[in-house]
């Protein structure tokens, strides 16, 4: 009752860690079977290994942490050559994120990361808020993302959703946008930038200043964003957001997600992802429900 | 490394601000050198939603119990001070890498240095070392004498000079003045304080093993996460970074760069 | 310590209730003088009474709510022959927020609002994300903003304060451009827009849908963008968004407000708007500062 | 109006998911009428950040006690139930207008009916007309005969039907169903309970004086956010609405319109 099938990713059930918060699966590993997992969407990938921004790089905001990771990573020949491979004994399905400063280099990434057999469908994170150059860009102005989207496609073996920044006036134009230049499903949302000022030194408290707010504070924006787009768009959504427990998947399901990504509440409990995955078939059942699919939309209709 | 339940044996105020916890359940088993820290979730509730990074102080593995000595901050700790005897708290641990203890040799000598509510974790590296049959001397720095904390639990295990901002120990000042009077003769120093303080050890005693501990702001605290990085030194070190919940929070002197 | 002086506010203590948040002031004047009060906004008016939204129109989230009122009032006229009218007794100053359908409407409100004895300052709403017609798109498209700014200020007796929606994807581009219009000021954040579903029913809680979400949860959003547009008008902001106690005034005050108005938290202790005038000179004090203006702006520096 | 931190001298589980909270405090002195009601500030933290709504049940004057009772729901209503004996509670009340006790006389008789967590403030109603020598007659609403609280206390101030939907108690249905088959002879009815009970209630029993006490959604509670307000059902009405928290929460049948 929780299979979800979406393009390239075959999933056992429709939860899976959001990228950033889950690295590569390897530490993650060491608490529970990552078998378990519907899908894993790994950590931003980009061209060149980045050491990303200086420390502090989190804070804590009300129900809600901000980060300014800023994409360290190895650079995807690494990734392709140890991390992918350290999943290769895991059958659960990959979706590579990648990001770049510009169009080429997420052009080079994204071939690159396609042609690997253990990449499922890849992401294009076009709204990463923590990259000076391009990054926030990408995210904001509908034409440049979905030309990114179709760069990206001409060489991808394999899908690719993008994940679209919620620091934008109209969600549902970006994602048309994207739609039409080729899309096979969205990802949505990232952080909304945030800041926190330490009362103490009186400066920002995370180095870079601002960062990307998640956790439940951001959740009803998520909600908002997908209840909207899943009616514009025939492409799946991979909805993400503040997500804690079995209830919120099931929020996210009715507002028109496909299939879900569990971000800080890995941080709060590393047994997140497991737990709610447990919980959901009860859930369903008391809600009447034989399929996880069958909630998907069903707030659209008229109140 | 388990997300344990634990039950709270005790939960007091022991200097202003500072409170001994202590806690009792699995996770001790598997504890395998001072210095590990463990990642509490302080509530039942959302709030505060990220757990906090606190170092075991000392442990019993007879009673299966750890101890934790933190100070009274922000609304993480200030929920965490409320909590009771009795209650249980979802602890994740043992976390990261802690003082080695084959870097140095029985009949050898020790230097513990602490700073403020770095003092904590040298508290159980100290019984190991003693235990080992090292020889230990704790030079402790705090703000003034009201707010030292377990001087009789150091001086039960070797000398200890309490250095106080204000004068009101025997020593004023930091506690890098306090060495420089001493001028100690030992083979290994550890060091567990604010970053100037540690940075200050690196810049005058590393010609000798020196290890430190270090702090940094966690997400995860199980290496997933990216926040808690620093740069090598090595500026041809193959990662180029370490990750002070994973990799560390001990490292030697020299391995990493201190940002302060 | 506390007296601050914004154009057309003179203002005893920075502090002053969230328009929406407080009626017209008869209501928590049953609990607290309101000569208390650094100002007052009043509830947004417009040309004609309006009803608003169908109920529900309020919803519970972590760390915030929702609301879709719908800018129920009962037209400017009767504002000004009534509400105003029982305002008289107190000499805490009044911003005037309006709202509207058409720049016409806007243009007709503020011209009456303006003349006023009792009305020190307009608060210029393009950004309630609750009224179809019009509403969003003046908050969202910097020329419109601006275009409506001039109209208004051409009008008004008094300064005009253009309060801004978070809702954009560039929050310096409209603040400047409403600045170049001839904005006095700036009143941010307005409400991020949001959603939640009942698990039960399986539609939005709220009849409207979607809805307006404020408080703590989306302090660090208010927090950054007040920050970043501080740094680049020359006018004073009034800073808002999950305000609930004296430390977090100081933050707004960080960030580079220069004011500061509370608004959910109203609900949450019906005093809180005293009680942290009352705080805030302790505070001051702790932090050696004689006056809360020197706090203004304090984080910008490098770190 | 005050907002009163008081002191919590009861609360206890009286039937399936149902607590019967009592405080006492000052606030009490300021209840004027049964059907007023107060907004609870469930927790000392910030989550859940809004208030809850909720109906006095029943006052004691000398004991300067107030009691609720409550049907555990979310996460509000959840962490209430959770709050222990001695502890204190922010309560902000009494809010509202409640049931009109002016319109029936001496030695008339008032119809009352509840349907569920609609049934509490009766019961304040019920001691105060039976005081004024009003004969009572209470018709209440349940799921089933496990649900049902609160039987003895109604039925030692006058008669009471108890309706259940599954037929557990004596009868079977809905209040409304009750009401027929009763035929009950009586001057003015009073209501609480879900809006389509209220709007049933209004179609059939608008010949005699009818007083609904409604529900919305609140903010404020005090008339300052507009969170609740309903439409007249007069449409000249110089405002168009009323609000619930200040102009209600009850109502004479025909004053506003239902939404349901
Ligand atoms: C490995 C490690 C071991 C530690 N051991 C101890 C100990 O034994 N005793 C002790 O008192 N303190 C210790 N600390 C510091 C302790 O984690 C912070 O004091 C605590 O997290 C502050 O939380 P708060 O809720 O009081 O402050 P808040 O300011 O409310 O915290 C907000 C956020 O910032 C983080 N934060 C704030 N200050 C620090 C800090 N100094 N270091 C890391 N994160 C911080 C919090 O974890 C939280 O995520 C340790 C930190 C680390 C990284
Ligand atoms: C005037 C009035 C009197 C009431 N008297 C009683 C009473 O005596 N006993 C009782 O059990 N209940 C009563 N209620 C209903 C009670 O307020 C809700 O059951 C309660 O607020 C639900 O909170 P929760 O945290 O359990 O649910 P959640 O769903 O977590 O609440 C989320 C938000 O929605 C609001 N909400 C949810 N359900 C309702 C509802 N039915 N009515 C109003 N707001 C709601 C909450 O107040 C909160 O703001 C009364 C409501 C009103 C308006
Ligand atoms: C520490 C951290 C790092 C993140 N890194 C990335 C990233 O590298 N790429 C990306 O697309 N999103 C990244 N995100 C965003 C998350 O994938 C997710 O979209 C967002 O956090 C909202 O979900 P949540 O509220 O469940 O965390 C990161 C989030 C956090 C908290
Ligand atoms: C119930 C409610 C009604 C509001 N009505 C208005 C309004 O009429 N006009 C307006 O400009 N803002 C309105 N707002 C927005 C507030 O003035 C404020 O900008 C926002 O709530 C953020 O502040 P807070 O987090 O302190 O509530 C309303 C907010 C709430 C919660
Ligand atoms: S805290 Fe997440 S990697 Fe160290
Ligand atoms: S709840 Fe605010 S006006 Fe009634």
């Amino acid at each position: 009752m929780l299979n979800v099938k979406l393009p390239g990713l075959d999933m056992k059930n429709p939860v899976m860690p959001a990228s950033g918060c889950f690295s590569f699966g390897k530490e993650y590993g060491d608490f529970f079977d990552l078998n378990l997992l519907g899908a894993i969407a790994i950590k931003s990938a980009t061209k060149e290994a980045r050491f990303g921004n200086p420390t502090p790089r989190v804070a804590e905001t009300t129900a809600g942490m901000l980060n300014a990771i800023g994409l360290q990573n190895p650079g995807v020949e690494h990734i392709l050559d140890h991390e992918l491979k350290d999943l290769e004994g895991i059958d659960t399905p990959i979706l590579a994120n990648i990001a770049g400063k510009q169009v080429d280099d997420y052009v080079y990434t994204a071939e690159k990361m396609s042609q690997s057999p253990r990449v499922n469908a890849l992401e294009l994170n076009i709204s990463c808020p923590n990259v000076k150059e391009g990054g926030i860009t990408f995210g904001t102005v509908p034409e440049i993302a979905a030309h990114l989207t179709e760069k990206v496609k001409a060489v991808s073996d394999v899908p690719v959703y993008v994940k679209l920044s919620p620091n934008v006036s109209d969600i549902v134009g970006m994602a048309k946008a994207v739609e039409e230049a080729g899309a096979d499903g969205l990802s949505m949302i990232n952080t909304l930038m945030g800041m926190r000022i330490n009362l103490k030194t009186q400066k920002p408290i995370l180095a870079n200043k601002a960062g990307g707010l998640s956790g439940p504070a951001i959740k009803p924006v998520a909600i908002r964003m997908i209840y909207e787009v899943s009616q514009n768009v025939n492409i799946p959504i991979i909805g993400m957001g503040g997500i804690q427990d079995a209830d919120d998947v099931i929020e996210f399901f009715l507002a028109g997600a496909s299939a879900v990504a569990v971000g800080t509440a890995n941080f709060v409990d590393p047994f997140c992802c497991p737990n709610i995955i447990k919980e959901l078939p009860e859930k369903l059942k008391q809600m009447n429900v034989d399929h996880i699919d069958e909630l998907r939309g069903r707030s659209w209709g008229r109140c | 490394m388990i997300n344990e339940k634990m039950l709270i044996t005790k939960n007091t105020c022991i200097a202003p601000k500072i409170y001994e916890l202590t806690v009792q359940g699995d996770l001790v088993d598997l504890i395998r050198e001072p210095g590990q820290f463990v990642h509490i979730k302080v509530s039942d509730g959302t709030l505060p939603l990220l757990r906090r990074p606190i170092s075991i102080a000392s442990i019993n593995r007879n009673t299966k119990e750890l101890t934790l000595i933190y100070r009274v901050d922000g609304v993480g700790t200030k929920t965490l001070s409320l909590r009771s005897q009795g209650d249980r708290l979802e602890i994740l641990g043992p976390l990261g890498h802690g003082f080695p203890l084959d870097v140095i040799n029985q009949g050898e000598t020790a230097v513990l240095v602490g700073g403020g509510i770095g003092v904590p974790p040298l508290y159980e590296l100290s019984k190991s070392l003693s235990k080992k049959g090292i020889k230990v001397i704790h030079v402790l720095g705090f703000r003034t004498l009201e707010d030292t904390f377990y001087q009789k639990q150091f001086e039960e295990l070797g000398k200890t000079v309490i250095v106080t901002d204000d004068g009101s120990s025997k020593f004023k000042g930091t506690v890098i003045d306090a060495l420089q009077l001493l001028n100690l003769n030992y083979q290994v120093m550890y060091a567990c304080g604010p970053t100037p303080m540690l940075a200050a050890l690196e810049n005058g005693y590393s010609d000798k093993p020196l290890y430190l501990s270090l702090e940094e702001r966690m997400g995860c605290a199980v290496g997933a996460c990216m926040a808690c990085v620093c740069h090598t030194v090595d500026e041809d070190d193959e990662k180029g970074y370490r990750k002070v919940c994973s990799d560390g929070p001990v490292f030697k002197s020299g391995e990493v760069k201190l940002s302060c």
